[in-house]
């Protein structure tokens, strides 16, 4: 938090300085406007949170690549008209950089505004097939992962368990339907059977019965936010922990959720791209860092958000500051020259990450404390699907 | 077998939990004639309260007691503060006014306590399974649940039949004047009926809570369908309540259960996944469209 | 006054009507007539069961059993709507208005009620000169005369007990159920009514619901006393002032309020 | 000759609407256009609604599903139109002269389904039940799948209309002017005509109207169809403003809005409900870029506006009636 007022002070500095040199030199001084819409109220606004920090960690002195940078931060109550309505307002405003956005559907409504105005967009969470594959953009760059990746990871991950047959539940919208399709791409085995939950649904009981009757290897949920705490602690009440093991993608438990999981997160696979265990320099001094400034653990959209701005910091860097040469900014962002803590990290040729992905567990470490430990790594240079159907001009 | 009995207890415990709201809610519509959107809110008011007290000290019980103090009292502070006005007013200003509390306790409830879902894990004597039936293990949470929702049922019915409360309650609503002619200040009985309708979400808040996340936006999660149960039952009558929460929870937990089967045994099985999630989750709004179709004022009404 | 020949058809006849809520039966195999022109007064104590025999003549809520007959014509089943539109007409013990219309705008809609289900969007019949002229000729005939521009809210209690009556006269009804109609006036106003009433009379078939006795004793042709839902006797006003059993069970406990 | 104060406040609203985009364009805030556009949209809504509930006492908690449904007709037509495989064998059209129509007729059957059924009841089981049905509405737009189920649907263009251009924002914000100018006329003409009179009348006393031998129901559901009608309209714009259509336009929260908007401008005024529409949206704007709290603030202004603002902002002007 004490970057913050360090930051506000700069700004101010340096549009005055930019005030007093007149317009001729104003593409010197002048901090890059990116334009930051993400979900910062109701239930998901922890998640905003984190993203909004972990971008502002990687800021040293409200600049980013050396170039000095103002954060429009807005919050779209996960609204995508509200966020449409704002990313319009900023782009018309004159604002050409974009990211923040937390939500596919939110994305959806965000993205073909900004890629109209000629504005680029560098995603820091969801990575929706739309845009993946023909709609593929060339000012359109994910920096995540694509949404399926992590669904096709724990489908390799269960293979590598040795479990033959599966059942998965999900609510029933298209995230979690895509999200079965993804497990079911790369599972080998058997489909127990298939379980859509309703949307706003916070009792399992009758799921956990019918997968206790179905007596299944393992299962596979995704339930993001407050439903995967639900199931995860209704899970463990019902005793099914210790006949059925549970195999989800990272972001139905996250850093923060454990915490309201407590006990019952407890023995939980998981697929990820990278954990708080990850044994890398870069991803140690993060997380520390991260401690440090904010006092709580980061969450995988901390460090997605953290590597996004190095990302962009990198190209920034590249181009000097001055996001009127496109080209060279294009350019720069796709050879994604930066340090990422997750590790090794490119794109591929619909601009979206190729990268690894990892078995993890929620286990207890020494200190009584359960974390997210890496198990193996289950698929490396991984791209998506969608690329092959990406044709950029 | 075991499963459909394992299911029908599942049901039960979801209409326990939807009795404790929709009872506090039927009384307060069915006396005061107040539409209450607020409801939900002291059903969440009650599960942070007792998370908080529950991570302050460790003892579940207190936690419990905070979760019923602190809901009773926001309701009381709510009726005091606002609700009160809206006796004699239309309900259209009902619903709005307590929709903006709505917006005011959610935002007001995350600036205290932050976004962060805080935890509260299952107390000991409530951990576990126990059998049930031979081949059937159920959760001692989710039984107490079922236990709770008898006693709660209990309870009320004591209290209104049988009580001065419940008789001054009865009175109320059926004839204002006469209450207030025998001398009965009924802004307080008001006020007391609404803190009660505030200690039953309490409850359910405390008992709810180690089993879901806390979160910001649980009450509106629960309030439609408490609404729902409460116009299947028919507006202002705790029997009514009984019947609808326990006929909801039934409904859409073998509906859940069994209408995926029972789809894929005809359907081609994406055709049947898709229609089945979707009629799973419309089903108590169909339930409750039938039933005021051929009961315009709900199963059991208060007054005809 | 129309002369009443046995002969003719009643204008309203009730057969053995019977309304119980449970236990309570409030009306007991209820018979009468009213015959055309005729002003039939029904009296009785306070929960005899006049209220709800009216709303059963006009359709509000159905008997147990029994029948309604509207000039011969078997009405029992029929919705309160399509009796209406059949010429029952009738006023309420307490005032039924549009409280946001002006008075003449009460008697327009009564005047635009006689228009069926027409769904016409488009006029705006408070610019139709032929029906305000017919809605400020009933405010007249009722005495409200000028009054036609005050919201009804603005009305004291005896011009809106007036203002029911032309509503319910704009109608064009053949047989008039008045309900109470002097119920909270004055003297001086249940007086004027009176005067009203008796100009009334003979034009249309009249079952009237009073306490006022005087009233009923000056307007009524034929008086029935209902008690505990049971007609006890039906004659004329003179049969009625003298008849033992009636003084007794109804004018004796009861004084006219 | 004098203007009254509604007069005067009718011409000075129209004014302000009308010189939005020159305001606009000489500099004021290029963001502005898209606000009061906005403003448009909801505002036939909000009239629509206000039809009703302010005229009929029909308080209606689902009228979302009406904006939903115009803008997914709108979304789902597009979708065939562009890309998407053909629907019944026909390949769509992107004619606004062809697909508005067709979307005001859908949102039209579903209000006659859902006003025959919901008008069985009235007050509290009228308001729990249209909800439900919009709830049932959410859901299925939810899960239409090959629309994109929760994620929505976006739309490639707007529709096209002949002779102008309504992909340029200021065509596009007149014509959404135009149309809530024509709507709220129309509406007015339905409020005084002898429809109008009787839909009020049942308001104020159905037992007075019954026993004049009207019948209820038919009046009752015609209004209820033509403000579905009014709200699909707002919705079918709202698509092509957008250019995107998600299940969270069906939400019961977007019900509580419209709702709440209608009461802050003032029940039964049709004019009023344009003002509280301003007031509403400019505030959640205002607000929301103040604080990401806003809502603690917005809150308890619906509540006081519940509380003491029986005419609304605007009753007093419009002459609206006291609740």
């Amino acid at each position: 938090m004490m970057t913050l007022p360090i930051t506000r002070r700069l700004a101010v500095g340096t549009i005055l300085a930019t005030a007093l040199a007149g317009p001729a030199f104003a593409q010197d001084g002048k901090p890059v406007r990116i334009g930051f819409i993400t979900t910062l109220s109701t239930p998901a606004g922890y998640i905003g949170e984190d993203i909004r920090d972990g971008f502002q960690l990687a800021m040293k002195d409200g600049k980013l690549g050396d170039a000095p940078v103002k954060l429009e931060i807005e919050d779209d109550s996960l609204k995508p008209a509200n966020a449409k309505q704002a990313a319009d307002r900023m782009a018309q405003s004159g604002v050409k950089l974009f990211t923040g956005v937390n939500f596919s559907n939110v994305l959806a409504a965000v993205v073909p505004g900004v890629l109209e105005s000629g504005g680029f967009y560098v995603s820091l969470n969801p990575g929706p097939s739309v845009f993946a594959g023909e709609k593929c953009n060339k000012n359109y760059f994910v920096a995540s992962y694509q949404n399926d990746a992590f669904h096709e990871a724990a489908g390799l991950s269960a293979n590598r368990l040795g479990y033959k047959k599966v059942m998965l539940l999900a609510p029933n919208y298209q995230a979690g339907r895509d999200a079965l399709e993804g497990f079911k791409r790369t599972f080998k085995g058997e489909i127990a059977g298939e379980i859509y939950t309703k949307l706003d649904q916070t009792d399992f009981s009758v799921e956990l019965a019918r997968v206790r009757s179905a007596q299944p290897d393992a299962i596979y949920q995704f339930h993001p936010g407050g439903a995967g705490i639900n199931f995860a602690k209704q899970y463990a009440n019902s005793g099914l922990t210790k006949t059925v093991p549970m195999l989800i993608p990272s972001f139905s438990m996250d850093a923060r959720m454990i915490g309201a999981t407590g006990e019952a997160a407890d023995g939980i696979y998981a697929s990820a791209m990278w954990t708080t265990e990850l044994d890398n320099p870069a991803s140690k001094a993060f997380v520390e860092a991260f401690r440090k400034a904010y006092s709580r653990t980061p969450t995988m959209y901390a460090q997605q958000a953290y590597d996004t701005a190095n990302l962009i910091g990198s190209a920034l860097k590249a181009v000097g500051g001055d996001i009127g040469k496109e080209a060279e900014f294009r350019a720069a962002l796709r050879k994604a020259q930066f340090t990422a803590v997750r590790g090794k990290f490119s794109f591929g040729p619909n601009q979206h990450p190729i990268q690894d992905y990892y078995l993890t567990k929620f286990a207890k470490n020494g200190s009584g404390e359960i974390v997210q430990t890496i198990v193996e790594k289950v698929a490396q240079d991984y791209g998506d699907a969608y690329a092959a159907r990406c044709k950029m001009d | 077998m075991i499963l459909l009995i394992e299911q029908l207890l599942n049901g039960l415990q979801y209409g326990a939990m939807l009795f404790m709201l929709a009872s506090g809610l039927t009384l307060i519509f069915g006396i005061m004639g107040v539409i209450n959107l607020t409801h939900g809110c002291f059903y969440m008011v009650g599960a942070y309260c007792a998370a908080f007290v529950v991570l302050q000290t460790g003892s579940f019980l207190l936690g419990a007691l905070a979760a019923l103090a602190g809901a009773g009292l926001y309701a009381v502070a709510v009726e005091l503060a606002v609700v009160q006005w809206l006796y004699r007013r239309d309900h259209l200003y009902q619903v709005l006014a307590t929709l903006g509390l709505i917006l005011f306790t959610n935002e007001a409830v995350s600036l205290i306590f932050g976004r962060r879902p805080p935890l509260m894990d299952i107390p000991p004597f409530l951990q576990g399974s126990v059998p049930v039936l031979p081949g059937l293990e159920y959760p001692v949470i989710r039984l107490a649940f079922i236990g709770m929702g008898a006693l709660v049922a209990l309870g009320l019915w004591l209290l209104v039949n049988h009580s001065r409360v419940g008789m001054l309650v009865r009175a109320g609503a059926d004839d204002r004047e006469m209450v207030s002619a025998l001398g009965i200040d009924i802004r307080r009985l008001y006020t007391l009926v609404f803190g009660l309708g505030g200690v039953l979400c309490g409850l359910a808040g405390v008992m709810a809570a180690p089993l879901l996340a806390i979160e910001i936006g649980m009450g509106e999660r629960v309030l439609i369908t408490t609404f729902v149960v409460i116009v299947i039952g028919g507006v202002g009558s705790v029997r009514g309540a009984l019947v609808g929460a326990l006929l909801v929870g039934m409904v859409d937990s073998l509906g859940r259960a069994y209408i995926p089967q029972l789809l894929q045994l005809s359907l081609p099985p994406s055709v049947a996944d898709t229609l089945g999630a979707g009629l799973v989750s419309a089903s108590i709004y169909v339930l409750m469209a039938l039933v005021l179709l051929v009961r315009p004022l709900g199963l059991l009404p208060a007054r005809s | 006054m129309t002369e009443t020949t046995p002969a003719a058809t009643p204008i309203l006849s009730i057969v053995q009507l019977r309304k119980s809520f449970g236990a309570l039966v409030a009306t007991d195999d209820v018979s009468l007539d009213v015959m055309p022109g005729e002003l039939h007064a029904l009296i009785g104590p306070n929960g005899a069961g006049k209220s709800t025999l009216i709303t059963q003549i006009c359709g509000e809520i159905r008997p147990s059993a029994g029948r309604i007959l509207f000039e011969g014509r078997d009405v029992t089943r029929l919705p309160a709507p399509a009796r209406a539109r059949l010429g029952l007409g009738r006023t309420f013990q307490i005032t039924q208005l549009c409280n946001d219309f002006t008075a003449i705008e009460n008697v327009l809609l009564s005047i635009e009620a006689r228009h069926g289900g027409s769904f016409d969007m488009v006029f705006n019949p408070r610019r139709n000169r032929a029906s305000m002229a017919l809605a400020e000729s009933w405010l007249e005939q009722v005495g409200l005369a000028g009054r036609g521009e005050r919201p009804v809210s603005s009305l004291a209690h005896g011009e809106r007990r007036q203002l029911e009556i032309a509503v319910a006269l704009a109608r064009e009804p053949r047989l008039l159920l008045l309900d109470e109609p002097m119920a909270g006036m004055g003297p001086e106003e249940s007086a004027a009514l009176t005067r009203l009433l008796l100009g009334l009379k003979g034009r249309y078939g009249i079952l009237l619901v009073e306490h006022d006795m005087d009233a009923v004793f000056a307007l009524a042709d034929r008086i029935s006393v209902l008690v505990y839902g049971r007609v006890v006797f039906t004659g004329g006003v003179d049969a009625v002032r003298d008849h033992p059993e009636v003084r007794a069970a109804y004018l004796g406990d009861a004084q006219p309020c | 000759m004098p203007l009254t104060l509604r007069q005067a406040a009718i011409a000075l609203g129209l004014a302000l609407f009308l010189a939005v985009p020159l305001l606009a364009e000489a500099g004021a805030s290029p963001a502005l256009l898209g606000l009061a556009n906005r403003i448009l949209i909801y505002a036939i809504a909000a009239v629509s609604l206000d039809l009703i509930i302010g005229y009929g006492a029909m308080v209606s908690f689902g009228h979302a599903m009406f904006f939903g449904l115009g803008g997914y007709v709108v979304g789902i037509v597009a979708y065939h139109t562009f890309g998407g495989e053909p629907l019944l064998g026909r390949s769509g059209s992107n004619a606004a002269l062809l697909v508005w129509p067709l979307a005001l007729a859908a949102c039209a059957l579903l209000a006659v389904l859902v006003g025959g059924l919901a008008l069985r009841t009235s007050g509290v089981q009228f308001i729990m039940i249209t909800l439900a049905f919009a709830q049932m509405v959410f859901f299925v737009l939810v899960s239409l799948q090959s629309y994109g189920g929760d994620d929505g649907l976006m739309l490639e263009r707007r529709n096209m209309l002949p002779f102008i251009d309504i992909s340029k924002p200021t065509t596009f914000y007149y014509l959404c002017l135009a149309l809530l100018v024509i709507w709220t006329v129309l509406c007015s003409f339905i409020v005084n005509s002898r429809f109008g009179l009787i839909l009020q009348a049942l308001r104020q006393s159905e037992r007075r109207a019954v026993n004049l031998g009207i019948r209820p129901f038919p009046f009752r559901l015609a209004a209820f169809v033509i403000s579905a009608v009014g709200t699909g309209l707002a919705g079918v714009l709202w698509a092509n403003y957008a250019r995107f259509v998600t299940p969270d336009m069906a939400a019961w929260s977007k019900s509580g809005e419209f709702m709440a908007i209608v009461v802050l401008g003032g029940l039964g005024t049709l004019l009023g409900p344009i003002a509280g529409t301003a007031v509403f949206i400019a505030l959640e704007q205002l607000l929301s870029i103040w604080t990401e709290h806003w809502m603690i603030v917005m809150g308890p202004i619906l509540t006081l506006i519940a509380l003491f603002g029986q005419r609304g902002i605007a009753g007093r002007v419009f002459g609206g009636r006291r609740d």
